[in-house]
């Protein structure tokens, strides 16, 4: 009986125990009606067969050279960071309830917590959230809690924020009577148009969501558009990617007040891309918003003979305590993909976050100056970027693609399903695991692909 | 320490630096960052030394006895982990499933089935994140099908008094408001107090069965009835599936909707806290509503269904296709236990149960519902010691954990007092229950003679008893520089 | 500076505390004209490009389903095996010389000591040594030592041991004034030639080594070649495979006395591969050569309360106490190959072993009754075998082996090189990771290989 | 408790039975077990909470600061561990090296070449599994060089009195006699005695430079010339290279033959004591007598040296291709180094242990050779303090561990006596060795004021002071079922 002890003499000795004759006797109060026969489910496998099985699919998956961003990016993963994370006392606990038992985990979510505090230059962490579009929907919610002084329920939601995000958000909180505006972006710079938010000013808006860098890989003018918000007596909600703030002005810091909420993806921390999940989601904020935050919190304390140590603090927020009047009703969260962030964070440091991104800038812009200088392809949008960036060709995009995945390599993310008026755009991303050779190589297969 | 003690200004883990790329940013000052972060500068081994040593001061599955009731706190098989984590399942891009991702696909498409019928329901996807995104698809399917037929006076869900906090909390995310139902003496819904509160203002109820109580509700079938004569429609929490697994199934039960906690009852682990996954189950009336993406087979190929063809979904809650690794995990875990298998975690988890609440009951304490069958886990209170000896069933927890066994649930199901919500789950042996079984009798003992030594534990920890209120007084959330 | 923490403050600081103007002063003692220039080594790869780099080495490997023993067995190895011998409390601590510090894995290598001491059924096990080959030589050289009453130092040593394994005893007790003679084999039965025994009856012979299983797969008469030893005052050194013990009577049993001492391979036990090493020897022997064996050996004492603990004992007998009169120069041995051996019977356990062994030996069956049915292939011996066999076929062994490998197969061992009279013959070996399918392609491909 | 402990008759891991075959085996009854081995019965929850609860009562480097002297335990980098153990590299059987493993042969061949460029040798054969089995090749190279020449006088191996043990085991174990020659004051070799002892008998000698007093043999050109003059080789024990990498070759320190510790140097793990590999090295006199196999590169494919080009071979000392999977970490551990990190090891051991030295001696710790600079590691002996205070090395040693520091190695060399032989590797930060030297000054306190308390020591570990003596009186070598 795989991973159940049982020997037949502790069955016996238990029923016997128990008084009753039968292990189905301990089902009697089940209605007889109601129970089901033989479940139409494969035999058992022994790990040998699973594993053999399990090498057999992996071969039906293609690794591809990857230039795909579009929300998830390849960087690389320290060693270090999944053989910690991978201990069984990180991988085999559970939610730290029991404070003292727990205070390894509770040590990581702590560090973890100032961690992110310090990359966004916000007060506070909350210890993760699903992934990057469950924080945003998460921090729109918030911001409704926290905006008083709104009563519109009106969001703005730049069309530069990830397509993705925006349908999540738009599922989450479909039931809650909110307003999501669209902001649309400037087709040259491939920024938010900031001249379509003035149509606003001065309206009850309750909050604006600010992406940086944006979904086509373009810096926005966060200081503007913080400012926006402050003047108009909306928050602020800063979607950011975390390795991007390694080099960029943390939302802390944008405007003259600062963001009031920073969420993002944090898979590029050291979440392998894994087909999509697990990743987690991270959200900071201001100090005076602090019990609208969403998800757990550790705090630390002092125990009985003052010495230091961690607990998760601030549970009335939550979903256990307060029930259906919580700040939000997520209960488990991505902990052991936060360990994995903590550790990869501490390996990297300031320094080597930096170098990280400053490497998938140059990475890209190198790509970018290789592909323009293509007969046949155009960069799209004029604005600065950071690790991404649009262009399009003068051939199907779907073509390009399929012909770059020919030759190993995945060249990008097609734009025309969700912004068909940029024609045959492709989203790219070359992130500091590739190399001059791969990024030639990519020139090259594209350059040839429009030659024939 | 915190790794911030140990950091020291142009200390680094050089290894793990890509080199200098030697050139400046191409990105406008004013967007540039100044100051750079507050991250610890170390060494790899600094790095590697603290956090190794940081996971041997917690508790786990892998070290310690679990009985966390309601959590399925069970052995989390090895080769679930070294086979879900495959470099070429991890370095499959999500935008690249159906391109190159087609081994990833066979097995999510293969766990949509199993669910299926694991569950008795028509339709599964695996897209939530957790048993509480879960719950929340899971109630925005019941608006969205309410909707759809133009019922719209469908405003409340109701919730047994005994329900984890998700449920209400997943109700008023989905815009409904909550209205608990009470409990009898027996442990089951109070089905007066439910005729009472139906209604056509009513558009579901969501249940765990067995309840949060460790019972198995055994009236299900009449509040099905009773439900959906009113119009509403049934939400099962599959926190418990665990007891029930291959014995009855929730569509058979009468649920028109439901959720899986992956993370407990196949086994994925927990993580200390997450990731879980909360595959969701529908039953015919439900499936357009089922959230995206959903996994199809076409001949030998699969790929992801859309809105295009699945115009009246609920939509999508996570950004990719869900937390895809756990997904694996629980395939793997399936394919091992296979239909026997299955069936035995219900059978073994349950005698384990029973088997453990008869040895506490010998040993002296009192079973919240002495005239019931425990299913997968039971509780027990404390509240004749608490009157009599001021011990509670936090100085119970604590001080388990003197004796290497992680503390039950405590204070949980909220209407039972000073409770221990026990759940022993099938991987542990019989040795290791009667071993918790001798501990918690020798506590017993203790609470009698030496009461301070209850209040003050735990003595033999990295630390002892922490000042909770004072952490939620003066919240410390952040280390910072001095 | 990869590695190494020092910040250049620290250096300042270390310097100025040792008053020396910099490291390199530190290296003043050493004669100038030593000083060797800039090395020629390649230039520092950072982590992420050293995993590209070896990612690509892996590409050159090539993976073939293995049909090949001799020495070298894959088994399943479960998963909890290395996820749990790999944790960094294992894989970093060193021999345990502080045995307080080091309870972890003296527990480990007394367990290891007590599983190997009962697949043996002798009385006691060292720690390990290198690998099969060099336990047996240290088997050899024991038992000079150990068998005072002889003064001839002759050893027989079987032609029906592993080649390479005789090579190394050559290589390792050749400069020792030992004579190693070799025993023919009945070409028939493929055991030792038990009339080519009798010649040395009654001579002064040291030891007798006896395999079981032997190189050609088949098992010898154990008890009469023990019985023999015996009774002519030689030592009964087993040869021994530990997966075949779980189903074969263990040298603890042979004959009327027992061998005297068992040693082999112990990397079928949960071991991989990994093209030659690390795997590991074991050696057991009586108690009453207990101070004749070579390596660590970890015992069970009590600490300063009378709790149970355990510590490296009989210390006397080794290389650091005793130096050029030791048992053996053995320091550093195979401790974490050990540690995951021990895992993997613990998990296996007698059941499991038994099982392992069953299908090995039935799967190795079934492919030679595959083999046998082709027309043009013959099986050499008929002695019988546990889990290798000798097959002969009308072409070359070479251009079946060549064959196989096209196919993605590997074959088998030819034995041409080493075994010249059995002209063109292949040992193969189907151990339990061996489907039917496997098998069957096998059968097949040797058919139509036989067939073109 | 033991994992025996746990058994129960009938209990299995069941995942990890393969099926029954069904079938018996046909082997003869005579040659069958008839009893099972005495394994534990166990499950694989039992397995994996029972060996990594054992785990945790280890230090280790990744958990501890380890200043073995002699011993190098140094950083060990993960990526090693996981580039190494790739399935490619794991699942390739020893005998398709060639056939199927050019990857794999790639690796080794390349550090081949390193390794011989860092020792100045003109040839490197990679297949000893440890460094006592390369000093064995080497002395079995430097006996067929002398056989060859018909020197069959040579009967004699020279070895200081500090060496390690392994030195004259290695050389009685290659037939050799051994001789023992005095160390000086200084640290350095006598080289008086030197004179005196070799002759026409000597065959060679041993030396370890730094040597294990922590010092570099400054006349190890001396001692060259005097033993070549006599027809006598030099052997060089590589085990602590990592003093001087980058910096002194032994090849050109006038070695013949060098062996290196792969584990210590080359930071591949120690593991609980191995796997080590222990390449040797030899100049050009001694090249044909490299033991088996060798990489070669023929073109673009890699291939294994046999007898047939290597007649003169001493021949093979493992059974296949020696510790394939310890030589691949130490050729990722090169590669990420490089030509200017290898020096570094050097420089920063070398700092580190000066440092170390110069703080222990402030703090009142009396060094063994006060005059030199230190190498990679130093003596301190306890002398003065066992006498004055009855309080030893191997207290001192003890009491290290209740403060979480690992002891340094005690009484070796055996000549300096009390001694502590402390190596803080270059991996350590100046904070480490800071605590450390607090930690010692705080011992040496203690040693004043409360000898109980270092003689009792250590106090908070899992044991006490174990019985050594009763271990080796009585030895409890197996676990053996009432």
């Amino acid at each position: 009986m795989p991973f159940i002890p049982h020997t037949e003499d502790d069955v016996r000795e238990m029923l016997a125990t128990l008084g009753v004759p039968s292990i189905e006797a301990l089902f009697d109060e089940i209605p007889a009606e109601l129970r089901c026969g033989e479940l139409d489910l494969p035999p058992a496998l022994k790990e040998m067969e699973i594993a053999r099985l399990m090498r057999a699919r992996i071969q039906e998956n293609r690794p591809l050279l990857c230039f795909t961003g579009a929300g998830a990016y390849e960087h690389y993963i320290p060693a270090a960071v999944w053989a910690i994370t991978s201990r069984g006392e990180f991988y085999s606990a559970y939610t730290p309830y029991q404070a003292e038992a727990s205070q390894g985990t509770l040590q990581v979510l702590y560090e973890y917590q100032s961690m992110m505090a310090g990359l966004t230059a916000m007060d506070v962490s909350n210890a993760s959230l699903y992934d990057g579009a469950t924080s945003l929907a998460e921090a729109v919610l918030m911001a409704v809690r926290t905006n008083r002084k709104s009563r519109s329920r009106r969001i703005l939601m730049p069309k530069t924020v990830h397509p993705f995000y925006r349908r999540v958000v738009r599922t989450i909180v479909g039931s809650q009577a909110l307003e999501l505006i669209e902001l649309p972006y400037d087709t040259e710079t491939g920024r938010i148009d900031l001249a379509s938010l003035e149509v606003h000013s001065g309206a009850d808006i309750t909050a604006l969501v600010i992406p940086q860098v944006n979904f086509f890989g373009v810096l926005e003018a966060v200081d503007e558009l913080t400012d926006w918000a402050a003047a108009n007596g909306a928050i602020a909600i800063a979607l950011v990617n975390p390795i991007a703030l390694a080099l960029l002005k943390p939302p802390g810091e944008w405007g003259k007040t600062g963001a009031d909420i920073a969420c993002g993806e944090g898979q590029p921390l050291g979440i392998p891309l894994s087909g999509g999940g697990p990743y987690f989601g991270f959200m900071c904020c201001r100090k005076a918003h602090l019990h609208q935050l969403p998800g757990r919190l550790v705090g630390r304390t002092v125990d009985a003979d003052g010495k230091p140590g961690f607990t998760l603090t601030l549970q009335a927020r939550e979903q256990h305590i307060r029930r259906g009047r919580a700040t939000s009703n997520i209960c488990t969260n991505q902990g052991l993909m936060v360990t994995a962030a903590t550790i990869y964070m501490a390996l990297l440091g300031p320094e080597g976050l930096r170098r990280v991104a400053l490497k998938c800038h140059r990475n890209t812009l190198s790509l970018m100056n290789g592909l323009a200088a293509i007969d046949g392809v155009e960069r799209v949008f004029s604005g600065p970027f950071f690790h991404e960036a649009v262009y399009r060709t003068r051939k199907p995009a779907r073509e390009i693609m399929d012909g770059l995945a020919e030759q190993g390599i995945l060249g990008g993310y097609e734009l025309a399903r969700d912004y068909p008026e940029l024609g045959e755009a492709i989203l790219v991303c070359a992130t500091e695991t590739r190399t001059q050779e791969d990024i030639e190589l990519y020139v090259r297969r594209v350059a040839s692909l429009l030659e024939s | 320490m915190l790794i911030f003690d140990r950091s020291r200004t142009g200390r680094a883990a050089h290894a793990q630096l890509p080199r200098e790329a030697g050139e400046s940013p191409v990105i406008p000052d004013h967007l540039l960052r100044k100051r750079r972060p507050a991250l610890p500068e170390v060494s790899e081994l600094d790095v590697v030394r603290h956090y190794t040593r940081l996971s041997q001061q917690n508790y786990s599955i892998d070290t310690q006895f679990y009985p966390l009731g309601s959590c399925t706190m069970k052995y989390n098989p090895k080769v679930c982990h070294e086979l879900a984590t495959l470099p070429e399942f991890l370095n499959t891009h999500p935008l690249a499933l159906e391109r190159a991702g087609q081994g990833t696909l066979a097995c999510l498409y293969e766990l949509q089935e199993m669910l299926r019928e694991i569950t008795g329901m028509a339709g599964v996807s695996l897209a939530c994140a957790a048993g509480a995104q879960g719950e929340l698809a899971g109630v925005l399917m019941i608006r969205a099908y309410h909707a759809l037929r133009g019922d719209s006076a469908r405003t409340e869900i109701l919730v047994p008094d005994a329900a984890h906090g998700t449920n209400p909390a997943s109700a008023s995310m989905g815009g409904f408001q909550v209205r608990e139902v009470a409990t009898g003496p027996d442990g089951n819904v109070d089905l007066a107090a439910l005729e009472q509160a139906v209604g056509p203002q009513t558009a579901g109820i969501m249940l765990t069965n067995p309840s949060t109580l460790g019972v198995f509700e055994q009236h299900v079938q009449a509040i099905a009835d009773i439900v959906h004569k009113a119009g509403g429609l049934l939400y099962y929490d599959g926190a418990n599936l665990n007891a029930i697994a291959g014995k009855v199934r929730p569509g058979d039960m009468g649920f028109d909707v439901i959720h899986l906690n992956l993370h407990k009852t196949f086994s994925t682990p927990h993580g200390g806290g997450g990731p879980g996954a909360g595959p969701v189950g529908v039953n015919d009336k439900l499936l357009p509503f089922l959230p995206l993406p959903i996994v199809a087979k076409d001949g030998s190929r699969y790929r992801m269904l859309t809105e295009a063809v699945r115009p009246h979904s609920i939509g999508h809650l996570v950004t990719f296709a869900g937390n895809v690794g756990v997904l694996l995990r629980a395939y793997v875990y399936i394919r091992m236990l296979g239909r026997e298998g299955l069936e035995r975690v219900a059978e073994f988890s349950t005698l384990n149960a029973n088997y453990l609440l008869k040895k506490l009951v010998e040993a002296g304490f009192e079973p919240a519902f002495p005239q019931r069958l425990a299913a997968h886990e039971f509780i027990i209170t404390l509240k004749r010691l608490a009157k009599e000896r001021h011990v509670t069933a936090l100085d119970f927890a604590k001080r388990l954990l003197d004796y290497g066994v992680h503390a039950p649930t405590v204070y949980f199901p909220l209407l039972i007092p000073e409770c221990l919500l026990i759940e022993p789950t099938e991987t542990e042996s019989k040795d290791t229950l009667d071993r918790f079984a001798e501990v918690m009798a020798a506590i017993l003992k203790e609470a009698e003679t030496d009461t301070d030594r209850l209040k003050n534990a735990p003595h033999s920890l990295p630390v002892r008893r922490l000042d909770e209120v004072g952490a939620a007084r003066r919240p410390d959330l952040a280390y910072t520089p001095e």
